[in-house]
């Protein structure tokens, strides 16, 4: 197997070609993210992945990969802000739905009603959510039909004030402010009608067998509308509305998103040559060059605002291992045996296709730490061997033990008895592969000094649900570490959900003063360094041992062009089909 | 896959249920049968090769299978490795012998476990007779019609897979086509004429028991035994495919196989056929004796 | 006739509410707070009290099991969370595909095995016994999935005569309207069953043949010919239908694999990829399914056994 | 019509060869019934089969002719052999269950000859098969058509059977042991059936049986086999009266039969027929033949003898056949009439419940025994004789208290012993042993003879371990086996071995009672006499009270003091062995005897009058009144409402019958005692 160099992967080819008309896209979804759902705010409890994105109803503002707002495909200008940042102006632009109605600051209104109805019902039903902050304290007003005024009882940092905005999805008031079919359009600023709204749309939203045929579905302000949705695989099809008026050919005739079980179906569907666009797994890397040569454009970049944590639950008392990680140096010792560069190396793991990180504000981010690239605790046994020692601990191949208990700066540390051993389970998602074998390479190096980690395979979901100290806090004993991938921030990739002490994907219960008051600076701080002290700061303090971040590989049909930066999107699961075309014609 | 055997499921007690027991079995006269038996020759020592390979291979060719070794995987087979090395740069030869190790304890452990509970369950109901006999075996149909698969999987997917578990997992469903086996044969042999004579001299059910109708089910239950050992190995097999196996510092043949089907398009040929190799080696072998073995004991009946 | 039909039938339901109350039980011991596997692990512990209060999951267990029946009585199967969707209709919208590639499996393959299991009892011993049952040996002893990977990696891409991936069309007639997409799973399925039967047959045969009745259809001056396919044919194959009847969730593993590997949208692929979610109402409700299917199975091979030979009714 | 020369047949099964028939010649004229006797293995089939052209795959004949008509049969060319079978060869064999196919209308069965052979269309095939049905003695053929076998009794089949071997009427009809899984009583109208059929289409019979006395009412000429070999042919009458060979005089000798003397022991021959895969270059009986000389076992005998009674055979037996090597047996020690009876049976009923309801929504029963009441005095052998499911075995089960009785209670020396629990019989339990039909079944095939036979005495806790292999050692050599036998498995054993091991083990305990269900059906008459003679030996020596149980008439005459008869549950008729033998009262009995055939030419065939006509009722809901009146000659009203008691037709000699074929007497002994003792016991409880 070839060894992968990534440079040659790096650049995208620029739009080429003469447009043809017509044709049809077929884009192979990741497996398991097959859609359930169709209306954009779905509940908690449909566990819902939403048909197609933003291709049908658009956020206000729309997102590049690198985070920032799109002027030409956002629904409004950029914001302005009072002195005190508390008052947020946002103009519309000339935009209309599907049926002709325009795009009004009225429907902007409705749906931030509608998203305060749906977190009033269960905070869980809005990931972006942190109770008592937005859309909690934001009250937003109508003046005209093409200005929205935000009132905001506490400021935020613009920054991450308009990330949160690029996640708010705009739904049409005229057609959606009912609450029983053929029902008299209520009045959605009062939340007791947004709240019947809310429920009345979730239902209609839970027969899947109506999602193509119900009128509601086919007011879109996106360039597509649903056509047809399968729902035992999730795959779907979606046609041009041709009301759209946004940057892009718009000539495809029809964009099909199909849904997969494994990557190597996916594989095999590149190999006949019947996928248009999508990824390629990374265990396939080895297998770019085959591709290109069947006609393929590849492009390869880490995802931007994404690291890849090894997740401490600090909360796990078990072997008093809460006592052992609370301890810095501990954690340091820890990422030294994080091989980065080797894991990105190996065939095994990487096979080439990744980079090393260690912030959370991912590769590449207009935030960066201010230690730039180099690591903080690089891959170095000798250097972690060496902490422990300095710590009192005796250094055992067979089973490292504490020596010196105590709470000097010599001894193990508070609370850690004589003769401890450091023995404790990393939960290891069982795909994609490279999360096993980088774990598995981890415990190895652990093993050899004297640090015992249980490696156990557990599927995605399954940790999902019950290995978080929020949510399933009866299990906290039963997992010390877990892989589960990527964590992946909004634009503004703040760690406030989680790394704040009480922040709601704070998984592992990490808690820190100094860490608190940094993410406090860069959410509600107008000070623009602020999250780079933030991730400067996390990424010494180690909330989570740091992993390299894979490369994303995008897949997509030479014949097939567009700008550039749509076919990056795709890094982000941003698509812009509308802006693509075919250069030859397709049978 | 569990109950698909040919010859050995529970149809065939069900059908073509012949349970006569055995004439005697003085085990050198067996040996000495199966020894003529090309089938018993050929499965014999496929089973021998493999058990050398797995726990005397280890001595001649060490490898390490604790160390992870990042730099040397995914090698083709070439020099140091003569069948390459896996994603974690394991020797895969060394690992396929540590897995044999592990699938054929599994697999025996599992048998073991199943023939015990099947033949004291089986032999209870049968001995009982009547109402137990009828309660006991509805719910035998009960748990028989519930997929087997589904089961493992679904308690797989909750619980870590360790090889204790994962026997006592598989055991414990696959005794019940054991129990069924059983309760024919000593329904069977509870009316011949040899128990009722024993009856008839006086004798107390614990000497029937154990004097009568266990030496007399014995062969049946090595038979089954042989075929338990064969289907554990593949439902390993199955559950490891389906991403339900054993995880490092353990593996064994049915999770290296299906970790190294995510190579298959990749060219990485190693991964996947020596450890294919490996366990339909094992359980043709086991098949192959088991049959054999059943011929021999019924040629004596 | 009628009185062994009532007491297999009473039988059958006796197992089925058997079979109801082992995975009612499953359903408990896996997951006792469906609110909190439902509403994620966002949701506040008063949000997953009101859920499980809102759907009886408060209830004592007895009344939850009545319920339980109460709904799988009406039809109702329980509701996938995960897919946004009635139990029910996602089997309804599976079932047919799966249903006829199981069917056309199974009947490919006692078309095949019965023919050759017959022509290997008459034939025993000789070259072509040998080598049937050897391969058969071989076959048996591979995994299904591994069969699958080699047709694979030979038929698809050795020689690429056939798809790796099977028909994603949504009809269930895929196997008729797209036999190429089709034949690499219906081959593996195939394979393995035959594997099965034709051993069986084989040795069902050959008990037969053992029988007088053959010897005298020879006295009487039959060919060969009738012989077989008058008299033995029909006897020799009353096993083999018990024995379909019983291997249904052999037969329902089997699409597990073989939908797994070639991606084919079926039930089994709903079963696996609601494993891998944790979809708890699905897998239970296929399981039932699952089980239900077996008991129907053993019911229905019972009595077309007990019509093909009177012999049965009287010896019970 | 047919003649067979030098006829040698091999079979190859792996590296094992076979020879089942050498040198056979053999001829059959037009019209002709050519009897074949022999022990089992001895050829019989093969011969057959060899005629059919049907042998087994593996077998090739490996010299000789057989030509048929003129037309050479041995290697023909397949098709034209087929078209010959069924249609002018036909054959009828003996397992009648098996030998029909289970999932095809008995109709389609019958018909299918002429379909084959193109001999008729298929509506006058069927219309054809329903005469033949008719033929056969099948009442109401148009019904039975549409049956499936397994609808049909044992006796209907083998009509069937016949039905269809002989409706392309054929010109050989080959008959292998067409009689032997029957009942006397069909037994007799099968095989008349088969010679009135054989006389009406004018054809040759092959009849393949191992029992002398159907050849000797049946055959017009026999041939004798033995370990492949025809070793004497010749007319019946002459091969009766002028037996030449030793085997086949052997073979006679060792019959026990009606006409016999009882107070003589019967002959037997000593060892066992040779393994058919080793070649012996003498005579093959030489090594089991008392007359053997050294010629006999190096020199092959030929065919001799003229009159067309051959045999081969170096020391012939010479002159007019006489009773030459058996010995008085010591008398029989009387009993006492007045003797307390040792055993005793009180109106015993067993119920077996069925699947099914009856009427009245009670659970359909099996009658197998209805109230029989009956004594067996210390030292008296009394035997049970009837057809098939007519309850001897229901009832001997329940004398041994294996089985519970439904009501009625069995006693031993006045105590109760049956519906007891075990705890209470106690010891008691060790004084009722049985022996079994089935001696490879009764053995523990696990346990070596010596193990076997320590058993019961280890469970009774008699003696030390040494002593108890001393006590097995005694029980062999009682019953004529060495100590060498100690180690052997079963299996290692033959029939007749085993079936002592098994009447040893039976005594192990010495028991008062001693049950022997059906104990020599299942073996070969050369053996079968060796273990009569022991069990009659035994009962005298040990003063045994014992109850034998067995279809054969001459069996129970053998060995039994008193003779009980039964019919359907009931016994209908109990006397001494001689009385009720010499003078039947029931019309059943005197039936049953009729039926019985006899080996000897000379015996007056029975008046057809006398014969037990049809079959046996459904034990299910048996007859009202006399359960016999549905076959008997003599029935009336009267039989179809009361129910005759036993009453005495001479000194303990009763009989339950309105029209008994003796005149009654006053006395009914039977009845009284058992009335008296019930008073008596039920005074005492
Ligand atoms: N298929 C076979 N393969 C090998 N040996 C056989 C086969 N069939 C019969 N024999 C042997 O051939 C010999 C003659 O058998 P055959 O059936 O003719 O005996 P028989 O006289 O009919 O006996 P029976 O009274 O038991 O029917 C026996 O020793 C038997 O074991
Ligand atoms: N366990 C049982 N259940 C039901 N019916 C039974 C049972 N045992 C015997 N019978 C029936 O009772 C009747 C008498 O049977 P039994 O075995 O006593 O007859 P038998 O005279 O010994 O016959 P054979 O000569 O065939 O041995 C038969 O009709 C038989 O079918
Ligand atoms: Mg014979
Ligand atoms: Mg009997």
């Amino acid at each position: 197997a070839a060894k992968v160099d990534p440079s040659q992967y790096r650049t995208i080819p620029a739009a080429s070609g003469k447009s043809v008309d017509g044709g049809v896209v077929t884009i192979a979804m990741t497996p398991g993210l097959a859609p359930n759902y169709i209306f954009p705010y779905p509940p908690a409890e449909a566990n819902g992945a939403v048909i197609g994105n933003d291709l049908m109803w658009r956020t206000l503002y729309r997102a590049d990969a690198d985070g920032k707002s799109n002027a030409d495909t956002s629904l409004a200008t950029a914001p302005s802000y009072s002195d005190d940042d508390r008052t947020v102006t946002i103009s519309m632009k000339k935009n209309s739905w599907s049926n002709g109605k325009p795009v009004t600051a009225g429907d902007v209104v409705f749906s931030l009603g509608i998203l305060k109805a749906a977190v009033a019902q269960s905070a869980a039903n809005w990931a972006f959510y942190t109770p008592g902050q937005f859309p909690d304290g934001v009250t937003a007003t109508a003046q005209g039909s093409d200005t929205v005024v935000l009132t905001l009882e506490k400021a935020y940092n613009p920054a991450y004030l308009e990330s949160l905005l690029q996640q708010l999805v705009v739904i049409p008031s005229a057609d959606w402010s009912i609450a029983t079919t053929g029902g008299p359009v209520l009045d959605y600023t009062d939340p007791a009608n947004a709240s019947a709204i809310y429920t009345f749309l979730t239902g209609q939203s839970s027969d899947q067998a109506t999602f193509a045929t119900n009128p509601l579905w086919q007011v879109v302000n996106g360039p597509y509308s649903l056509k047809s949705f399968e729902p035992t695989t999730g795959s779907f099809s979606l046609a041009p509305n041709k009301a759209y008026a946004g940057p892009g050919k718009h000539t495809l005739t029809q964009v099909d998103f199909k849904a997969f079980t494994s990557a190597a179906a996916i594989y095999n569907q590149y190999q006949a040559g019947t996928i248009t666009v999508g990824r390629l797994d990374s265990s396939y890397s080895a297998k770019i060059e085959d591709l290109r040569k069947k006609g393929y454009n590849v492009y390869a970049a880490p995802a931007p605002a994404r690291s890849d944590p090894l997740v401490i639950n600090f909360a796990n008392t078990t072997g008093g291992f809460d006592k052992i990680i609370a301890q810095p140096y501990m954690r340091q010792a820890l990422q030294h045996l994080v091989d980065q560069p080797g894991y990105i190396k190996s065939r095994g793991v990487y096979n080439g296709a990744a980079s090393e990180n260690y912030a959370t504000v991912g590769l590449g981010s207009a935030f960066p730490p201010d230690f730039g690239d180099k690591a903080p605790y690089p891959f170095d046994p000798k250097a972690a061997e060496k902490l422990l020692t300095a710590h009192g601990w005796k250094v055992d191949k067979a089973g490292t033990t504490c020596e010196k208990p105590g709470s000097g700066s010599d001894q193990c540390g508070e609370g850690i008895a004589q003769g401890q051993k450091i023995s404790f389970t990393l939960a290891s998602a069982s795909s994609p592969s490279y999360v096993g074998a980088r774990d598995l390479a981890f415990s190895s190096e652990a093993k050899k000094i004297g640090i015992d980690v249980k490696v156990v395979s557990k599927s995605l979901n399954y940790m999902y649900e019950n290995y978080t100290n929020p949510g399933a806090p009866a299990n906290t004993n039963e997992w010390a570490m877990q892989d589960t991938g990527p964590l992946v921030m909004t634009s503004y990739p703040t760690a406030n959900g989680a790394f704040n002490t009480d922040g709601s994907f704070n998984l592992g219960s990490y808690s820190d003063t100094a860490a608190d008051k940094a993410i406090e600076a860069s959410v509600f701080g107008s000070d623009p360094k602020a999250l780079s002290a933030e991730t400067t700061l996390l990424s010494k303090d180690l909330p989570v041992l740091f992993l390299p971040t894979p490369d994303n590989l995008i897949v997509w049909k030479s014949a097939l062009s567009g700008p550039p930066d749509t076919f990056e999107g795709l890094l982000k699961f941003i698509y812009s089909p509308e802006q693509w075309y075919f250069t030859e014609k397709q049978k | 896959m569990t109950t698909a055997h040919p010859e050995m499921s529970e149809k065939t007690d069900v059908i073509v249920q012949t349970a006569t027991a055995a004439r005697p079995l003085a085990a050198g006269a067996v040996l000495r049968a199966l020894r003529r038996s090309p089938m018993a020759v050929a499965g014999a020592s496929m089973l021998v090769l493999l058990v050398l390979f797995s726990f005397a291979g280890p001595l001649l060719y060490p490898t390490n299978q604790t160390d992870v070794n990042l730099l040397d995987a995914l090698l083709p087979p070439g020099e140091g490795y003569p069948l390459g090395t896996d994603p974690n740069g394991f020797d895969v030869l060394g690992r396929l012998m540590l897995g044999g190790q592990v699938s054929l304890e599994i697999g025996l452990l599992a048998a073991v476990f199943a023939t015990t509970l099947g033949t004291v369950y089986g032999a209870v109901a049968g001995l009982a007779g009547g109402v137990v006999d009828g309660i006991m075996m509805r719910f035998v149909d009960v748990l028989l019609a519930i997929p087997f698969l589904f089961f493992v999987l679904i308690i797989a997917a909750r619980f870590t897979a360790t090889p204790l578990t994962l026997s006592l997992v598989i055991g414990g469903f696959s005794w019940l086509v054991s129990a069924r086996l059983i309760r024919g044969e000593v329904l069977s042999l509870r009316v011949r004429e040899f128990v009722q004579a024993a009856r008839l001299m006086g004798a107390r059910d614990r000497r029937i028991i154990f004097t009568h109708l266990i030496p007399n089910t014995f062969g049946v239950i090595i038979v089954n035994l042989t075929f338990q050992v064969a289907d554990a190995i593949l439902v390993i097999a199955a559950l490891g495919f389906l991403g339900f196996g054993l995880s490092y510092p353990v593996t064994d043949w049915g999770s290296q196989l299906s970790s190294g089907v995510v190579y298959i398009t990749a060219g990485n040929w190693w991964l996947i056929y020596p450890a294919g190799l490996c366990i339909v080696l094992v359980v043709l072998g086991l098949n192959l004796l088991g049959d054999a073995l059943r011929d021999v004991l019924d040629r004596r009946r | 006739m009628i009185s062994y039909l009532l007491r297999r039938i009473l039988i059958s339901l006796l197992v089925l509410i058997g079979i109801s109350i082992v995975i009612f039980v499953m359903l408990h011991l896996i997951s006792d707070s469906p609110g909190r596997v439902v509403l994620g692990p966002q949701a506040s512990a008063a949000a997953v009290e009101a859920f499980n209060r809102e759907n009886g999951f408060d209830r004592p267990l007895f009344a939850q099991y009545v319920d339980y029946v109460v709904q799988l009585l009406h039809g109702d199967l329980g509701r996938s969370y995960k897919l946004n969707e009635e139990v029910s209709v996602l089997f309804a919208q599976n079932a047919g595909r799966s249903a006829v590639l199981s069917l056309s499996g199974l009947v490919i393959a006692l078309l095949i095995a019965i023919p050759l299991g017959i022509l290997q009892a008459v034939r025993r011993n000789t070259v072509v016994d040998r080598a049937a049952t050897g391969i058969a040996y071989l076959l048996y002893a591979t995994p299904s999935f591994l069969v699958a990977l080699l047709l694979i990696a030979l038929l698809s891409q050795l020689v690429p005569l056939f798809p790796a991936e099977a028909s994603q069309s949504t009809s269930p007639w895929v196997v008729f309207t797209d036999p190429r997409a089709m034949a690499l799973p219906l081959i593996t399925l195939a394979l393995t069953n035959v594997v099965v039967f034709s051993q069986y047959q084989r040795s069902a045969a050959l008990e037969q043949l053992g029988m007088d009745y053959i010897k005298v259809a020879r006295a009487k001056g039959a060919p060969e010919r009738v012989v077989l396919m008058r008299h033995l044919l029909r006897n020799a194959c009353i096993p083999l239908i018990t024995l379909v009847g019983v291997m249904i969730p052999t037969l329902l593993a089997g699409n597990l694999i073989v939908e797994s590997v070639f991606n084919y949208p079926g039930l089994g692929l709903l079963f696996l990829n609601s494993l891998h979610r944790e979809d708890y109402p699905v897998l239970l409700a296929y399981t039932l399914i699952g089980g239900a299917l077996t008991v129907l199975g053993n019911l229905l091979a019972d009595l077309v056994v007990a019509r093909a030979d009177r012999r049965i009714e009287l010896s019970r | 019509m047919l003649t067979i020369r030098d006829l040698s047949v091999e079979i190859r099964t792996g590296e094992r060869t076979v020879r089942p028939i050498t040198g056979v010649d053999l001829d059959l004229a037009r019209g002709e019934t050519l009897g074949i006797v022999g022990e089992t293995g001895s050829g019989k089939s093969m011969t057959g089969l060899s005629i059919m052209g049907m042998l087994p795959s593996g077998s090739t004949i490996t010299s000789g002719s057989i030509r048929f008509d003129g037309e050479e049969l041995a290697g023909m060319d397949p098709h034209a052999y087929r078209a010959l079978r069924g249609r002018r060869i036909s054959m009828v064999f003996q397992d009648s269950l098996t030998a029909l196919n289970p999932t095809q209308r008995v109709g389609d069965q019958v018909a299918e000859p002429l379909l084959l052979h193109g001999l008729a269309r298929r509506s006058e095939a069927l219309r054809r098969a329903e005469e033949m049905l008719a033929l056969v003695g099948i009442p109401r053929p148009s019904e039975r058509m549409r049956d499936y076998p397994h609808q049909l009794s044992g006796g209907m089949r083998q009509r069937v059977m016949i039905a269809m071997a002989l409706i392309a009427e054929p010109d050989l009809l080959i008959a292998d042991e067409p009689t032997t899984a029957l009942d006397v009583t069909i037994q007799a109208e099968i095989l008349e059936l088969l010679g009135r059929l054989k006389e009406q289409l004018g054809m040759a019979m092959i009849l393949v049986t191992h029992d002398m006395g159907v050849v000797a009412r049946h055959a017009d000429r026999v041939g004798v086999m033995y370990a492949g070999r025809l070793v004497e042919t010749g007319p019946t009458r002459s091969l009766f009266r002028s037996t030449r060979h030793r085997y086949t005089r052997a073979l006679l000798d060792s019959i026990p039969s009606l006409a016999q003397d009882r107070g003589l022991e019967l002959f037997s021959i000593p060892g066992s027929p040779p393994d058919p895969a080793e070649m012996v270059p003498g005579c093959r009986f030489a090594p089991r033949c008392a007359a053997a000389t050294e010629r006999c076992r190096t020199e092959r005998p030929p065919l001799e003898g003229d009159g067309g009674h051959v045999f081969a055979c170096w020391n012939p037996v010479m002159g007019a056949t006489a009773v030459a090597q058996r010995r008085a047996l010591p008398l029989a020690h009387a009993v006492p009439a007045s003797a307390e009876p040792r055993l005793e049976v009180v109106d015993l009923v067993q119920e077996h419940p069925v699947s099914g309801w009856a009427p009245k929504g009670r659970r359909r029963t099996v009658k197998a025994v209805s109230r029989v009441s009956f004594a067996v005095r210390a030292g008296e052998t009394l035997g049970l004789v009837g057809e098939s499911g007519c309850g001897k075995s229901s009832l001997g089960r329940m004398l041994v208290a294996m089985d519970r009785p439904t009501a009625g209670e069995v006693r031993l020396e006045g105590a109760k012993v049956s519906g007891v629990r075990r705890r209470e019989l106690g010891a008691r339990r060790a004084k009722l042993q049985m022996m079994f039909q089935d001696s490879g079944a009764a053995l523990d095939p696990k346990m070596t003879i010596g193990t076997i036979l320590r058993e019961p005495l280890a469970i009774q806790g008699v003696g030390t371990p040494a002593e108890r292999t001393e006590r097995a050692i005694a029980l062999l050599d009682s019953v004529g086996l060495g100590p060498s036998i100690l180690e052997r498995y079963p299996h290692e054993l033959s029939g007749g071995q085993r079936q002592r091991i098994g009447l040893a083990r039976a005594l192990a305990l010495d028991p008062d009672v001693l049950v022997a269900d059906e104990p020599v059906s299942a073996l070969d008459v050369s053996i079968r006499s060796q273990v009569l003679n022991l069990m009659r030996a035994q009962q005298r020596e040990r003063g045994l009270s014992s109850v034998v149980i067995s279809h054969d008439l001459a069996v129970i005459r053998y060995l039994s003091d008193r003779v009980g008869v039964m019919y359907l549950g009931k016994i209908v008729e109990v006397g001494a062995t001689d009385d009720v033998y010499e003078r039947p009262a029931h019309p059943y009995t005197a039936g049953l005897l009729a039926a019985v055939p006899i080996a000897d030419p000379d015996a007056p065939a029975p008046a057809g009058a006398e014969r037990v006509r049809g079959e046996l009722p459904s034990p299910l809901d048996p007859p009202s009144g006399c359960r016999f009146r549905t076959r008997c000659p003599l029935a009336t009203e009267l039989c179809a409402t009361v129910e005759p008691t036993l009453e005495a037709v001479g000194t303990g000699h009763d009989v339950a019958c309105h029209f008994p074929l003796q005149p009654k007497t006053a006395e009914k002994v039977g009845v009284q005692t058992a009335d008296a003792d019930r008073t008596e016991t039920e005074a005492t409880a």
